[in-house]
């Protein structure tokens, strides 16, 4: 007997786990970026154990929604990780600060 | 309790201990590849998962999707980009307790928000096995095709534009490479640009009388 | 016959303004000579006109109330311009008329070698103007056009030489103090519209009584009820002390001696000054309804009569001696409406409009002779060289003194006379004020009068060389004042005041409890009698010793004066000092205004309105940009932390607020659902 | 009464388009084309308002000249003029004032005089609009629209501190409008039409009326200037031209006292009754204090802007003091004078506030300084300048006989009514009012010559003398004859203060 709390709870680790990291891998961009991956994957799972649970379909769409927008994320975000990295040689985030006020 | 059940809890917990160590991993390794691959792991643990969760058609999309295309390009950008690693890990350990402690106050909050008394088997029975002819891909199908009919054109649409622009972005310029640094730009100042001369239009060049006398 | 008095009326108005007009913008045209010739020509229409206006009221009982025009309307309200012509107004205008002409023609000589001259004359002629509108007047606001006309006029010039830094410093002190009584005048114009309904002085006339009947009150300060008589009546009457110069807001007339001689003849002796005499007895029908104000004006006219009195003995110019007379003469004649003998009043204003007028001609005969010097120190024994000025001058200071059979004795032993028998509160105060001043007056004027003709000569030498008798345009007004000076308080004290039905008709109101004059006409038997009478009263001795005095201590032992002021060094630095209502008004009103404009502008507008509010906004959202820029730094995990930031927050309200099923709910319904 | 012939437009869009023609006369070379084509602009506009006062209907208070077309047949926009009779004398106002600027800025302005020109043919047409205007948005466009010329000219033709003196008049001046908008949109949304009219027998709870109310305070109140968002004021004048400074104190303050008349009585009469004792209390503090902060002043400009910010109290004061009289005296026909009291006010104060302003640019233009104390002595020079300035400074003082004494002595008289404190403390403006102007002309106009710069100055010439016999003209004939102006309020006002005494809860 798997409680939809389990599932839940289960995301909510996930998630705190990815924030943490988003904290810890400040300057990496590119684990920041997985980290983000992480994190819809805590949502999704809790999404999908809604859908089960509440038996609506709904949840499943969300989830197909977040995928197809998460791959266009990441096809965008990389593409901009590699334009940084060819007009300003570096990848540190400490180094992109133009957008300061 | 039957045996599937026992079989259901076996399969869960191990893939949701599987997700929270390749979570860590990746949030911890100072390898991105490393991360990465990671990663992969987790996404198929979740996947694991989302099928025990009778949700069959996400978990393959999670998989083809990205396992099989998002994170291979994950891999090739990292692989592609020389970066230097080092520099970067060596605030981990500073930024390690306020990791911790954001970490900490987020599960507190959320797992006190989906504690087994508000979202228990009490409160929401575990639904009965579909039956064998249930289809996850026609429901899903179903309404993706009728409900969220404008939604799913819209993403097709987002797809589209992300494809495109991606490439653009991604895509060599035939100009020949310049560094922008554009907070040097905003501050440059009329003296950079151009420099007042002082020349002394008339004097030298006319012979004085001296000169002259000297001839 | 009211239409002729119109017409003349208006002629007799208009033909000064024209005059002005003039004098005023066709200088260039008309030249000096013209100037003054046009300005004096139709000051003599108006003197005819005045002159016939005066025969048809006084001998053929005509009178004239009517509009000219309409001002205004407003509501129910209207304004005019209108003429109001009975007795009073028509011996007012032959005081007027008649000293302004003769000043006009003693200006000829005066400002013989002036630059301004015909500007003097255009002012001059505005002022008629102006007074005559204000006499002339049937309801409040022409009487507050005149008013503010002669103060405006008045201040022009005071300030005459305008490139004399105490003249215009008088001026504009002038006109300060006159305002404060404006202040007050217009306060009261507003009473009587809220009251009556109206500003016509007919129809206030006629409802007083019944407003008195009525015992309306207005409470001013809350809790107490003043009778609106006595408030209106109060409230003129600051008007009045401002223009007559009464105590407090006397603190102007010293200064106006900055301006040119004829004009304190004309301006600050005769006419203007007066004004608020001529109001006192034109609101007669108000002032008798209410004993509190007529008290108030009673006190402070004969506290002025005696203390402004004193500190001309003190002074050493001698037209500020004449002009501290002169404060003095109008407590008097306040004293005397105070003690409703309000055509004691008028007939002492007729009398000192021309002794007064006199007094200062003389003196500026002697100025000028003098090449404008005005201290008594550098003068005496005058006598020999300005046989003309001279004896005028003596005429004046007798009629001022009261010396029988002179006109200031008719005018002023009535009001001494009258006060005395009056019943209204202060009286004796009053009444002993008025004694010792009669004293006092003689003592001052032949104190400048011993010290400017008799005595040691104490003329600077190259001054002697230059001393003559004055020309003829200035001696010819002298004698022509001095023969009025002495004959017409015999000839018209008994006509006008004691006469049962006396010449100023109905014009003034009297209630029979208080009517003094009528008591004292029964001792009146002709004017030689009231003369010889004179001799066993106390003001005649009071004044005979005041010449006395002055006598002995500015011709016959002059250095017991240097004894004298030693002895009482005190009282003689307070008199110096003028009680000290210059210094205060400096300080208080003056500068007190200037610190208080200061500190509200620097202070409150400048830094806390402009600096602190306005700018102060301007700054705080500077400041706040600046502070929401310093999070823009970047850097994008400071974006991801307040990220973060933000969903601990929202989580942790969702948690206190227990909304989570309200949480569910927003992810289940359905948002994008095709209908 | 209706013409065929749209006078009202052609006031509005003559100037406008004759300040088109000005543009294109191009730079300063061709400045005496600019000049005489303003001059005969403003002459025009002039000559058009004789038609404007005989031909207007004294009896009537319904809008007379009426124009109206649909402008923006979406919203129920219409391009609607007319004029009653408090409008009609702020129109004539608004042309003489032109012509008294182009003749005062004929020598003093000499650089981009098209634009300087233009500038103020633009604004004339504005403020015509303004005061003609009968439909809400199209009076909103004119009010708003206005702004821009002025800012212009204070920011351009300027003295040393203009920059920072325009942004503050642009920033104040439209904090408050776009809070009237607001309140105009609402108004349209319950009433179904921009119509002005039309908003006047809409019903309003208390609490909507107040918030109304206040809105329109907002921005009304930032032009009259009520105290304490006057202090836009002096700087503005300080730094404007003197044509801008003119305009400013002639015809911009006025624009908050119409407001109020246009839109604040009539449409939430309830809360005007309610916040009468708000408005009576910011009036006498701009009357007694900012008297008093006149005093103080060292710079002749700013002087007479704060004298204006003391002597637009006094419309103000007539404005809001109808509710109290008519509770003391029962009747509505009383608080005709009040109010009539206070357009006189505003409108004397054009010519004689007006007036000292082109006295103080004529000064300016010679000896390049505002300060008193640079001052002393002018009047030895410069005779005919003193003498109007003298009598100017009297108008200012409300001396009876020039026109700023009817507009006081209306209001002193009709507020003892109401009040006695409220009068005794209005009619304080007698003696801080001579005060601070008679002090400030025997510094700059008596005394020694100090300066030699002084002592050879030429006397104005003839182009001044005629901007201000014109001027000295309206003031004397205010002064001596008033009624020639009330008799033309007098039916507009009698309707105002039935409509703003109709209870509409």
């Amino acid at each position: 007997m798997i409680s939809l709390s389990s599932y839940l709870i289960l995301g909510a680790v996930l998630f705190g786990l990815s924030i943490a990291g988003i904290v810890l891998n400040r300057r990496n961009i590119i684990t920041l970026l997985m980290c983000v991956e992480l994190m819809l994957l805590a949502v999704n799972t809790n999404f999908i154990a809604f859908a089960h649970y509440l038996n609506d379909i709904a949840g499943e769409v969300f989830v197909f929604f977040i995928l197809t927008v998460a791959a266009a994320e990441t096809a965008i975000g990389l593409a901009i990780i590699v334009l940084v990295y060819r007009n300003r040689n570096t990848i540190d985030v400490a180094a992109l600060d133009s957008l300061k006020g | 309790m039957t045996i599937n059940m026992i079989l259901e809890q076996i399969v869960f917990y191990a893939a949701a201990v599987t997700i929270v160590f390749a979570g860590i991993m990746v949030i911890g390794s100072r390898n991105p590849v490393r991360g990465a691959l990671f990663l992969v792991l987790a996404f198929v643990a979740s996947a694991i998962l989302w099928i025990l969760l009778e949700a069959e058609f996400l978990a393959l999309a999670l998989i083809f999707v990205y396992v099989g295309a998002v994170m291979t390009l994950f891999l090739f950008v990292v692989m592609m980009l020389d970066i230097n690693l080092e520099p970067m890990k060596t605030r981990f350990v500073r930024y390690l307790p306020l990791g911790l402690l954001v970490m900490a106050l987020v599960l507190v909050l959320v797992i006190f928000a989906v504690a087994p008394q508000h979202f228990g088997t009490a409160k929401y029975a575990v639904p009965q096995h579909a039956s064998a002819s249930y289809s996850n891909v026609k429901e899903l199908g179903s309404v993706l095709y009728t409900t969220y009919m404008y939604p799913f054109e819209l993403a097709s649409v987002l797809l589209l534009v992300a494809i495109i622009a991606a490439i653009s972005l991604a895509l060599p310029s035939s100009r020949k490479r310049r560094l922008q640094r554009p907070g040097e730009q905003v501050q440059v100042k009329r003296e950079d640009r151009l420099r007042m001369v002082k020349m002394q239009a008339e004097k030298k060049i006319l012979p004085s009388r001296k000169w002259l006398k000297k001839r | 016959m009211s239409e002729t008095i119109r017409t003349l009326s208006l002629i007799m108005v208009c033909a000064p303004l024209l005059g002005s007009i003039l004098a005023g913008l066709f200088s260039k045209i008309l030249g000096r000579k013209g100037s003054h010739r046009a300005t004096i020509g139709l000051m003599l229409v108006s003197l005819g006109c005045a002159i016939a206006i005066w025969i048809l009221v006084i001998f053929h009982g005509g009178s004239y109330v009517g509009t000219i025009y309409v001002w205004g309307l407003s509501g129910r309200y209207h304004f005019d311009i209108g003429f109001m012509i009975d007795n009073l107004t028509a011996w007012l205008m032959i005081v007027v008329t008649f000293v302004s002409t003769l000043v006009h023609i003693y200006s000829i000589g005066y400002m013989a070698d002036d630059d301004g001259y015909t500007r003097f004359f255009c002012y001059m002629s505005l002022f008629t103007f102006a007074m005559l509108m204000l006499i002339t007047a049937n309801n409040f606001l022409q009487l507050y056009f005149g008013w503010e006309g002669v103060g405006l006029v008045s201040y022009l010039l005071i300030g005459f030489w305008y490139q004399k830094e105490t003249a215009v410093f008088g001026s504009l002190k002038a006109f300060l103090v006159n305002r404060v009584g404006d202040f007050g005048f217009i306060i009261g114009i507003a009473a009587v519209l809220t009251y009556f309904n109206t500003i016509d002085y007919q129809t206030v006339f006629a409802n007083a009584q019944r407003l008195f009947d009525a015992n309306t009150t207005i409470s001013v300060f809350p809790g107490t009820h003043w009778s609106v008589l006595t408030v209106i009546c109060i409230t003129l009457f600051i008007g009045a002390m401002g223009k007559s110069a009464q105590m407090p807001l006397h603190v102007w007339l010293p200064e106006s001696m900055e301006g040119p001689t004829p004009i304190s003849a004309l301006i600050h002796a005769a006419t203007m000054v007066t004004a608020g005499i001529f109001m006192l007895a034109r609101m007669s029908p108000l002032f008798e309804l209410s004993q509190t104000a007529l008290t108030l004006v009673l006190v402070i006219g004969a506290t002025g009569a005696l203390f402004t009195g004193m500190v001309g003995v003190v002074q050493h110019d001698i037209k500020r001696v004449i002009a501290y007379s002169t404060l003095s003469q109008l407590g008097y004649m306040t004293a005397a409406c105070g003690a409703s003998a309000f055509a004691a009043g008028i007939f002492h204003l007729m009398t000192h409009a021309c002794f007064k007028a006199l007094l200062f001609l003389a003196a500026g005969s002697v100025i000028t002779a003098m090449h404008h010097e005005q201290d008594l120190r550098k003068m005496g024994g005058l006598y020999k060289y300005m046989p003309i000025t001279y004896i005028t001058f003596l005429v004046g200071a007798l009629a001022l003194s009261a010396i029988p059979p002179f006109a200031g004795f008719y005018s002023k032993d009535a009001i001494i006379e009258a006060v005395h028998n009056s019943t209204i509160p202060g009286h004796t105060y009053s009444y002993y004020c008025v004694l010792f001043g009669s004293f006092v007056t003689a003592l001052y004027i032949f104190r400048a009068f011993f010290l400017a003709f008799h005595g040691k000569e104490r003329i600077p030498a190259d001054t002697k060389k230059h001393l003559r008798e004055s020309p003829w345009v200035m001696w010819v007004p002298l004698i022509a004042l001095a023969i009025p000076s002495t004959v017409i308080g015999a000839l018209l004290a008994y006509p006008l005041l004691y006469k049962a039905n006396s010449l100023f008709g109905n014009s003034i109101f009297v209630l029979p409890k208080y009517d003094v004059l009528k008591g004292m006409a029964a001792n009146y038997h002709g004017w030689f009698s009231y003369a010889l009478h004179a001799f066993i009263t106390w003001p005649f001795w009071f004044a005979v010793s005041g010449i006395f005095t002055a006598w002995f201590c500015c011709w016959y032992m002059p250095n017991i004066r240097e004894v004298i002021t030693r002895r009482i060094a005190w009282f003689y630095y307070i008199l110096v000092k003028k009680y000290g209502f210059d210094d205060f008004n400096q300080i208080v009103f003056a500068h007190g205004g200037r610190r208080l404009g200061q500190f509200f502008y620097y202070v409150t507008d400048a830094k806390f309105i402009d600096d602190y509010l306005v700018n102060g906004s301007g700054r705080a959202i500077q400041w706040g940009a600046r502070m929401v820029r310093r999070i823009q730094s970047g850097y994008l995990y400071h974006y991801a932390f307040a990220m973060i930031i933000g969903l601990l927050v929202f989580l942790g309200w969702l948690e206190i607020t227990d909304t989570h099923i309200g949480l569910f709910k927003l992810l289940t319904s359905n948002y994008f659902t095709v209908e | 009464m209706t013409t065929t012939f749209p006078l009202l437009s052609v006031l509005i869009w003559l100037p406008i388009i004759s300040a088109g023609v000005i543009m294109m006369t191009g730079g300063d070379e061709n400045a005496n084309w600019a000049r005489w084509i303003a001059m005969v602009a403003s002459v025009i506009g002039l000559l058009l308002c004789i038609p404007l006062y005989t031909h207007f209907d004294v009896n009537t208070p319904k809008m007379q000249f009426v124009e109206n077309f649909v402008w923006i047949k979406a919203y129920g926009v219409h391009y609607g003029l007319g004029v009653d009779g408090i409008s009609m004398p702020m129109v004539i106002l608004t042309t003489i004032t032109t012509l008294v600027v182009v003749l005062a800025s004929w020598t003093t302005i000499k650089t981009k005089v098209a634009q300087y020109m233009a500038a103020f043919l633009v604004m004339q047409g504005m403020m015509v609009g303004v005061f003609a205007a009968t439909d809400a948005i199209l009076f909103y466009v004119f009010w708003e629209g206005m702004l821009i010329p002025i800012y212009l000219s204070i920011g351009i033709w300027g003295s040393a501190n203009r920059s920072y003196a325009s942004i503050k008049f642009f920033l104040f001046t439209f904090f408050g409008s776009a809070l009237m908008l607001v309140a105009l949109l609402y108004l349209r949304i319950h009433s179904g039409s921009f119509a002005i009219e039309s908003f006047y027998p809409l019903k309003l709870s208390m609490i909507v009326q107040i918030f109304i109310f206040i809105a329109f305070l907002l921005a009304f109140a930032v032009k009259v200037p009520m105290w304490p968002v006057h202090t836009w004021l002096p700087d503005a004048h300080t730094e404007a031209p003197a044509g801008g400074s003119v305009v400013l104190a002639a015809l911009m303050l006025k624009m908050g006292v119409y407001g109020f008349l246009r839109f604040s009585l009539p449409i939430v009469p309830n809360a005007c009754q309610q916040l009468d004792w708000l408005m009576i209390v910011l009036s006498l503090i701009a009357i007694v204090y900012i008297g008093f902060v006149a005093i103080a002043q060292t710079d002749t400009k700013r002087l007479i802007a704060y004298s204006s910010v003391a002597h637009m109290g006094f419309a103000t004061l007539g404005c809001f003091m109808i509710y109290l009289i008519v509770k003391a005296t029962g009747n509505i026909a009383d608080a005709y004078v009040s109010l009539e009291g206070a357009m006189v006010q505003m409108i004397s104060h054009a010519f004689s506030t007006g007036a000292l302003f082109v006295g103080v640019g004529v000064l300016y233009d010679r000896l390049h300084t505002r300060n008193i104390s640079d001052f002393g002595g002018i009047t030895k020079p410069m005779p005919i300048f003193a003498s109007f300035m003298m009598l100017f400074a009297m108008s200012n003082v409300g001396l009876p006989g020039t026109s700023g004494f009817v507009g006081e002595f209306m209001i002193i008289l009709s507020s003892f009514q109401g009040n006695f404190w409220v009068a005794v403390f209005a009619a304080s403006t007698l003696v801080i009012a001579s005060a601070y102007t008679l002090w400030m002309f025997k510094r700059v106009f008596f005394g020694q010559v100090v300066r030699t710069e002084i002592a050879a100055l030429k006397d104005i010439s003839a182009l001044d003398t005629m901007a201000f016999t014109i001027l000295a003209a309206v003031v004397l004939l205010i002064g001596v004859y008033p009624q020639g102006l009330l008799r033309v309020l007098h039916a507009s006002v009698g309707h105002l203060l039935q409509l703003a005494h109709v209870s509409k809860l």
